[in-house]
């Protein structure tokens, strides 16, 4: 599936999106498999709780399924406006 | 209903009035526009990045939200992604409904919601460099409101 | 703080874009615009009689108030009288503040205070005579709001 | 003093505006001296909570007192906006 990164989370991980190949069957699955990967994604997924999740461009919780999802999407709360 | 997620400024005087202009049955139609503002001291830009796809799909479905809920006969976003001026216009809401109280409220649920519910994210650039703006508790409690 | 009273119709769009490119510290713009509508069937056109010296010297002491209470950098009504078209705008608010919550707040006291303080009397035409539009306990109670 | 009528008060009374000679110490005193002169002004005055008043152009209560005041108006409330 495809994941996204935004704002800091992009730059902590220094990439805006990627393929990611995964087992996990819910958010917090992948999240887990990402920090397990490199020392930047484990910096970026450190708090959670300063992390929202859309899946599917949808905003989600971290125990949502990942069943059928074709893209994730990770950043910190949403400033517009 | 329109929404605009573009890079451009837009022309907030001719926004509104092709806004008002177009009604039939509203009494009152409001408006907010918010804009770049140097609120410390040394703010060089503002830039704004978004996500492509989400940003049009939540600002929609918040617009469609308010729509139903104050029966408003139309609806009106525009928001600026990109790098801004200090002094440039960022966004604006209009709303259109037969009476104030639901033209007032409809414009500030959509200020709230857009603020904390729209992927976008600020960053300001000053002379020291580039910081992202945290998300304010108090936007996160306005909308406890609705 | 600009007053304007006149029979004349005024440019919504032109009035908008002009206040808020004067902005220097506001991030904050809301306008309000009302505009004449046939709600009960019938309504040919819209009447509006005003106290001429009343009017202006009401609607600049709320302005004042509001300006004071909210810290606006700007406030601007714009209020028609004499004969109005289905369709036509009757009047304009519009409110500059640093916050978004201020420049909401100031714009719905300033609609809730001209509507009951400030004198001008609504009559509406139809085709069987010209009716006084009689002032609703509603608008009366949104005063204690404030 | 100059006595001013606006709306429907105007209306049934005839006229927008006259010059009033009065003894009355207080608003509620000079609707008491309109009352009397002629049927047209007692309907005009007849329910003066259906009434508001402007003295030197601020809203005054019926009590106000009027010595020293140069224009009196009279009016239903108002319906602006």
């Amino acid at each position: 599936m495809d994941v996204l990164y935004f704002a800091w989370v992009r730059e902590r991980i220094g990439l805006p999106r990627e393929a990611v190949e995964t087992q996990a069957t819910t958010v917090m699955g992948l999240v887990d498999e990402l920090r397990a990967r490199e020392e930047r994604y484990a910096a970026a997924f450190a708090d959670i709780s300063a992390l929202r999740v859309a899946v599917d461009q949808q905003l989600a919780d971290f125990d949502a399924p990942l069943d059928g999802v074709r893209e994730i999407a990770f950043f910190p709360p949403m400033t517009g406006g | 209903m329109r929404i605009c997620v573009q890079e451009a400024p837009f022309d907030f005087g001719a926004e509104t009035a092709a806004f008002a202009a177009g009604r039939s049955v509203s009494g009152a139609v409001v408006t907010f526009t918010g804009i770049v503002r140097d609120v410390t001291g040394g703010l060089v830009a503002m830039e704004i990045e978004h996500y492509p796809g989400m940003t049009e799909a939540a600002l929609g479905e918040i617009c469609s939200t308010a729509i139903t809920r104050w029966s408003l006969e139309d609806a009106l976003v525009i928001h600026r992604h990109g790098r801004l001026e200090t002094g440039e216009m960022i966004m604006m809401v209009a709303t259109a409904a037969r009476h104030r109280k639901d033209a007032f409220e409809a414009a500030e649920f959509l200020m709230d919601y857009l603020k904390s519910r729209a992927p976008f994210w600020k960053r300001e650039i000053t002379a020291q460099g580039a910081d992202w703006v945290a998300a304010r508790d108090e936007d996160e409690d306005a909308l406890t409101r609705w």
